[in-house]
């Protein structure tokens, strides 16, 4: 990775890097260390804050909400990507009648604060006496023309990265346009593109979390709302913690199915080399 | 028009913290995402593995949690006390410079091995190898995300509005108690941040882009 | 022009012209291409060979003049346009071989999706193919395993698939190490004794010698030049020949 | 619109924590109303309610028990309509979508420290007020300095972002240091830890705070401004209006009995409003 | 090894190994390269020619043995490290030339930043070499803006410009398209004349004949035949060598 920069290390550069990690760890493990000591100070790690997390239905509630978490962002994942296949195939068409709207419609959606998308949809648009956007609606519509619009692009780059080759020779094996599009270059694209992809479905399972300002029910909500609970000494940091915590852990699980995925792909050339070997 | 004119002030207030919080955080998460790049294309193992670490904690976090420790979390650091618009500065910023961290650390990784050992070949040492050859080419892949990772902060700034700063992402909870018709008004919100993105960032992306697309 | 072979045309162009803004890449080409004729397309970097050879499959279009496959227009596109495309095999300097899918995947998908055959005739048809330019062992491997030598071959058995009137061949060697040159050059030569029609860049004169009936030779968009293999390599016309072969002959 | 209960759906009706049962009337003969209608024919009601104003609205995490003043008036209202309070489907909503849940039929009624003005009343019926209260302060215990919102020059007063109370300070008076987070639990929480002089909002609502970490936090002054709650319904209903009017109208012992056992915990006296049929 | 030159070894190496991973790419290589010695490296792809060029200015380690120029072992790292290189030019299949800055300041970057040369020496140094490889007029110019022959000129006048002790060549015309090989072959064809010790990884037959002194054969990271051109190209004595000379000269 960093071959393009650095000498493979001699005996001094490998005593300078000794040097380095050890100030790095000190540092890192300082500043690790003045935080924990700090909420420990100032009373977040007492029992009274944490108590409410042993109870059976709160944590019953963290399962509930996580689902609902989850929901949103499988909802918006699956609709961003077919939104975003549809977009990138719009603006890669020849007539200028469709691939200008796609154009315009992918510009402003990804200009347009994804926050202020879900307000739109939450509260402006029953203001005007649309009925029915639950916060479920706003959030999930919201994140998939967002993220519709910004996979439409990863998409649309994805097919412009490939080599030109690959859609001439799709072409002089006299395939029509579409087909070529479908079946040599998406194909390709979403290969290419697919730690791209990975991110974006991060990005859409964080901002999943937006939803907690406009009342959807999600994991942050009812962290904030466990807050109010003096009961048990208003535990707002230690629920900010265990939402991010939950959060970090979904994102990481995310990419790890993500990596396996994309690894099953990669080790397709393996099965593949394991069956010419047998035919060989 | 006359949600807008009616209440010019109030988006005028709001448009103008989302400038402050825009252009500071746009500052701060340029130098520690730089330095924290520079960790993580380091030499030394543990300084990548801490870079790593930041990064991919802090990106897999949403912001509005980010934000929401800032605002309740820092207190009870016994640090000096700061303005709740300098906690979403230091919140944005932190959360943005892992993005621009990675612009820069890709940027760098495009540049084509060749180029420094090409380098490295007429004796150069790593230092000027870095800031003669590699940098000034890594520095022309890296504007065009780095723009994209602005135009994201500018409208990531709206989720201060939680927060106590009084920005864009807030209006909409004001006009709603002045009972001022809503639609119109976020519709004039999200407007006003199209005409930012694309009537300044992204045409200033392109600009650059193609100036030095030129050049190479 | 002359055409030495004088069967009826199966490539016809007409006074064709192509710009690129200012550059004016191909300046009133006439060029007729008999069936079974074998053509090498010779010249320095930027002449337009490549050009030329593309617009013969409307890869590239024209700005004015004609250009007919066994008598019929090109198609301006549709249908029409893909179909006469199958007609037309090319094989690219870079192979071009679909990254994503197997070897013989590459050569199956034109049967299957252009012609409509079935998959197991276009199995046993690629596999005939494949043992023919000798990768048939490696069918089930992806193109990236494959040595560029390989990878080639394999473009050109993708292009037979499709029984193409005539193949157009753009600088196939060029992009191969030294040694698996001749791989492919020997495929094509015994193509070429089979009775196929094909126009081929390159600046192999190995192969020239061998399998050409006709070399042209392009400068700036123009032929500027056209004769036996023999006549030429041996007794170049004009001084742009002449140069560029001085250029290319006194190395190996 | 309308958010589902964070406490955990619905089920939260059971509970009574304050102790308190209300007969449930019998053979309600009430025409005219279709959200009369509408309860009778599902078997239940479906109330809006706060869940995170402790001693008005609140969810307790732990049990799912639901307490406070505005909860046992709507089980009340709920009562005086022939629901049993098994048959209540409480749901939070945020005091930003209280008309649209109206609007929307997400619920019946709405009891929630809702205050009546001119303006909501365009877009909704209110049935009371049930309950006057008004602006006040709360701060830390140990706080010498803020004795009432003359106290607040140079002071941070934390508010809900963009409600009432916060523009109040905003308007009248400039010296203060307004402060605003999205809920007022946060406000609070900036409170203990002193990053903030004040929480101001409806008096009402910071008793409740007060009363649930009395080591801590104390309320201040006297009220400075005016807030009448009522019971939101739809926007039309007047037959349902005028019932739930003259219910709380003939029912001053019982809602002394609420109060008593509410609010009143802290000691303080208060008389019943008077409604006002507009 | 015999050293046909008989001057004392300018690079040595002595038993090498290096792997990458499983890949045994060097296996025991002893090879000397006496001053004012051409040394030609040939074999197939793979075979460990590049691996070997570049482990003799270190921009690969090795895992054993050792390597020394002019007598003195390969410094380790640092200072050491960058004065050895400038002592031995590279010029790379690729160019590899500095894309944002221009051919002149490509030339003058080594000898101001690393010899401390005052910029008009060294502009004067820089254009005098541009000079002798032919691309004087293009001095002021980007490196996307010149032919691939001409931007291979430049990286030799590049290397040449911090008067190394020998330069290592690794299939500089590989990338060239036909009519350009020759221009940078004849400057290099100069360069031997001028007694720069040399060591070229090339397929091009014809520069060995003109200006190698030696021809080394690697076949899987081993030393296999070691010849003068002539005996190397005529006679070749182990099969592999047969082998891979009759695939790369029949063709051409
Ligand atoms: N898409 C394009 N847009 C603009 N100019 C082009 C384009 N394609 C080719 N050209 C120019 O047209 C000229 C002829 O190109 P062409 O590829 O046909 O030459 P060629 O003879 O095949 O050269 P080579 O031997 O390098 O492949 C060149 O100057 C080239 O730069
Ligand atoms: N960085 C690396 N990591 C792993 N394997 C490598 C690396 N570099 C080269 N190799 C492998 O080492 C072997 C020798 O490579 P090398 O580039 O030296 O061969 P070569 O003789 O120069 O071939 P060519 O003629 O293709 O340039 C090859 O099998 C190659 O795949
Ligand atoms: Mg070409
Ligand atoms: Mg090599």
């Amino acid at each position: 990775m960093s071959a393009v920069l650095f000498d493979v290390p001699g005996p001094k550069a490998r005593t300078r890097n000794v040097y380095l990690n050890t100030v790095t760890v000190i540092v890192v493990v300082g500043i690790i260390g003045f935080i924990l000591f700090r909420f420990y100070e100032s009373g977040q790690f007492t029992a009274q804050k944490w108590e409410i997390f042993t109870f059976p239905r709160v944590q019953e509630m963290f399962l509930t909400v996580i689902g609902t978490t989850l929901k949103a962002f499988a909802v918006a994942a699956v609709g961003s990507l077919v939104l975003g296949i549809i977009l990138a195939f719009g603006r890669l068409a020849e007539a200028k009648w469709l691939s200008l709207p796609c154009y315009w419609f992918t510009e402003l959606f990804r200009a347009v604060p994804l926050l202020i998308l879900m307000m739109i949809m939450y509260y402006g648009l029953p203001s005007v006496g649309v009925k029915g956007i639950t916060p479920f609606i706003a959030v999930v519509v919201g994140l998939i023309l967002y993220n519709g619009s910004v996979l439409a692009e990863v998409f649309r780059a994805g097919i412009a990265s490939l080599p030109k080759g690959q859609r001439e020779a799709g072409l002089a094996i006299g395939l029509s346009n579409g087909q070529v599009l479908r079946t040599i270059l998406l194909p390709q694209a979403v290969r290419a593109m697919l730690p791209v992809i990975i991110a974006q479905l991060v990005v859409i399972m964080k901002d999943t979390a937006l939803g907690s300002l406009i009342t959807y029910n999600e994991i942050l909500y009812y962290a904030t709302f466990l807050g109010s609970q003096g009961q048990y000494g208003s535990p707002v940091v230690p629920g900010l913690m265990v939402a991010a915590v939950i959060y970090v852990g979904l994102c990481l699980i995310l990419s790890g199915v993500a990596r396996y995925t994309e690894f099953k792909m990669s080790s397709r050339v393996k099965v593949v080399k394991a069956k010419a070997g047998i035919a060989g | 028009m006359n949600v807008l004119l009616d209440n010019s002030q109030l988006f005028i207030d709001g448009f103008k913290n989302t400038g402050i919080l825009f252009i500071f955080s746009a500052f701060f998460s340029l130098i520690l995402g730089t330095i924290v790049a520079g960790m993580r294309v380091s030499p030394a193992p543990a300084m990548r593995a801490a870079g790593t670490f930041y990064v991919n904690s802090v990106r897999n976090t949403p912001l509005t949690l980010i934000l929401a420790f800032f605002a309740l979390g820092y207190p009870k650091l016994g640090l000096p006390e700061i303005s709740f618009m300098n906690a979403a500065i230091v919140g944005l910023s932190l959360y943005t410079a892992t993005y621009v961290s990675e612009a820069i650390r890709s940027g760098i990784n495009t540049v084509s091995v060749g180029q420094s050992e090409a380098a490295r070949a007429i004796g150069l040492p790593f230092m000027q190898t870095l800031t003669l050859i590699v940098l000034p080419q890594a520095f022309r892949s890296v504007v065009p995300p780095l723009f994209s990772v602005f135009i994201a902060l500018l409208k990531n700034t709206t989720v201060a509005a939680g927060f106590s700063v009084l920005e864009a992402g807030s209006i909409r909870a004001t006009l709603s108690d002045l009972g001022e018709p809503l639609l119109p008004g976020l519709l004039w919100v999200a407007l006003i941040f199209v005409l930012l993105v694309l009537g300044i960032l992204s045409p200033l992306q392109r600009y650059l882009e193609k100036k030095w697309k030129v050049a190479r | 022009m002359t055409n030495p072979a004088h069967a009826p045309a199966l490539v016809e162009l007409k006074a064709v012209n192509k710009h690129y803004g200012a550059l004016h890449v191909l300046q009133e080409i006439n060029l007729e291409v008999a069936k079974g004729e074998v053509l090498v397309v010779i010249g320095p970097s930027g002449s337009g060979k490549s050009t030329l050879c593309r617009t013969i499959n409307r890869l590239e279009t024209i700005d004015t003049g004609s250009i007919t496959i066994d008598g019929k227009e090109l198609p301006k596109e549709g249908k029409q346009l893909a179909n006469l495309r199958a007609d037309v095999g090319m094989v690219f300097q870079s192979f071009n071989l679909f990254a994503h899918k197997t070897i013989l995947e590459n050569v199956t998908l034109g049967p299957i999706k252009v012609k409509g055959m079935s998959k197991p005739d276009a199995d046993k048809l690629a596999l005939s193919l494949l043992e023919r330019v000798g990768v048939g062992h490696q069918a089930a491997k992806l193109p990236a395993q494959l040595s560029g030598g390989q990878q080639q071959r394999v473009a050109i058995a993708r292009a037979l698939a499709m029984k193409p009137k005539v193949m157009l061949f753009d600088e196939p060697t060029s992009a191969l190490d030294p040694e698996m040159i001749n791989e492919v050059l020997d495929v094509m030569v015994e193509l070429a004794k089979e009775g196929m029609t094909m126009v081929v860049v390159t600046h192999e004169m190995g192969f020239a010698r061998k399998a050409a009936d006709r070399v042209i030779f392009m400068a700036d968009g123009q032929i500027v030049e056209e004769a036996t293999p023999e006549e030429f390599f041996t007794n170049p016309q004009t001084p742009r020949a002449k140069d560029f072969l001085s250029k290319i002959l006194t190395n190996g | 619109g309308g958010g589902d209960t964070a406490g955990g759906g619905s089920d939260g009706g059971g509970g009574d924590a304050a102790g308190l049962s209300f007969e449930v009337a019998k053979d309600v003969a009430l025409t005219g109303s279709p959200t009369f209608d509408k309860i009778k024919s599902a078997g239940k009601i479906r109330i809006g309610v706060k869940e995170d104003q402790p001693g008005l609205g609140f969810l307790d995490a732990a049990t799912g028990e639901r307490s406070g003043f505005d909860i046992e008036i709507a089980r009340w209202m709920a009562a005086s309509l022939g629901v049993a309070a098994d048959k209540i489907d409480f749901k939070a909503i945020p005091s930003a979508n209280r008309e649209a849940a109206l609007a929307n039929g997400d619920v019946d009624l709405y009891v929630g420290t809702y205050s009546i003005n001119d303006k909501r009343k365009k877009l909704v019926d209110f049935a009371g007020p049930y309950f006057i209260t008004g602006q006040g302060l709360l701060v830390a215990k140990d706080n010498t300095t803020i004795t009432s919102e003359k106290d607040l020059d140079g002071k941070k007063v934390c508010s809900a972002t963009g409600s009432t109370p916060f523009q109040n300070i905003k308007d009248n008076f400039p010296k203060a240091d307004a402060i605003s987070f999205d809920i007022y639990t946060k406000c609070v929480e900036a409170l203990t830890s002193g990053t903030v002089d004040a929480v101001t909002t409806d008096q009402a609502i910071l008793l409740g705070y007060a009363s649930q970490n009395p080591d801590k936090l104390k309320v201040v002054g006297e009220p400075f401004t005016v807030e009448n709650y009522g019971v939101g319904l739809p926007l039309g209903d007047t037959a349902l209006r005028t019932f739930l009017n003259t219910t709380l109208t003939d029912g001053n012992a019982t809602w002394t009995k609420i109060f008593d056992a509410t609010l009143g915990k802290s000691g303080t006296k208060v008389e019943q409003p008077k409604v006002d049929q507009y």
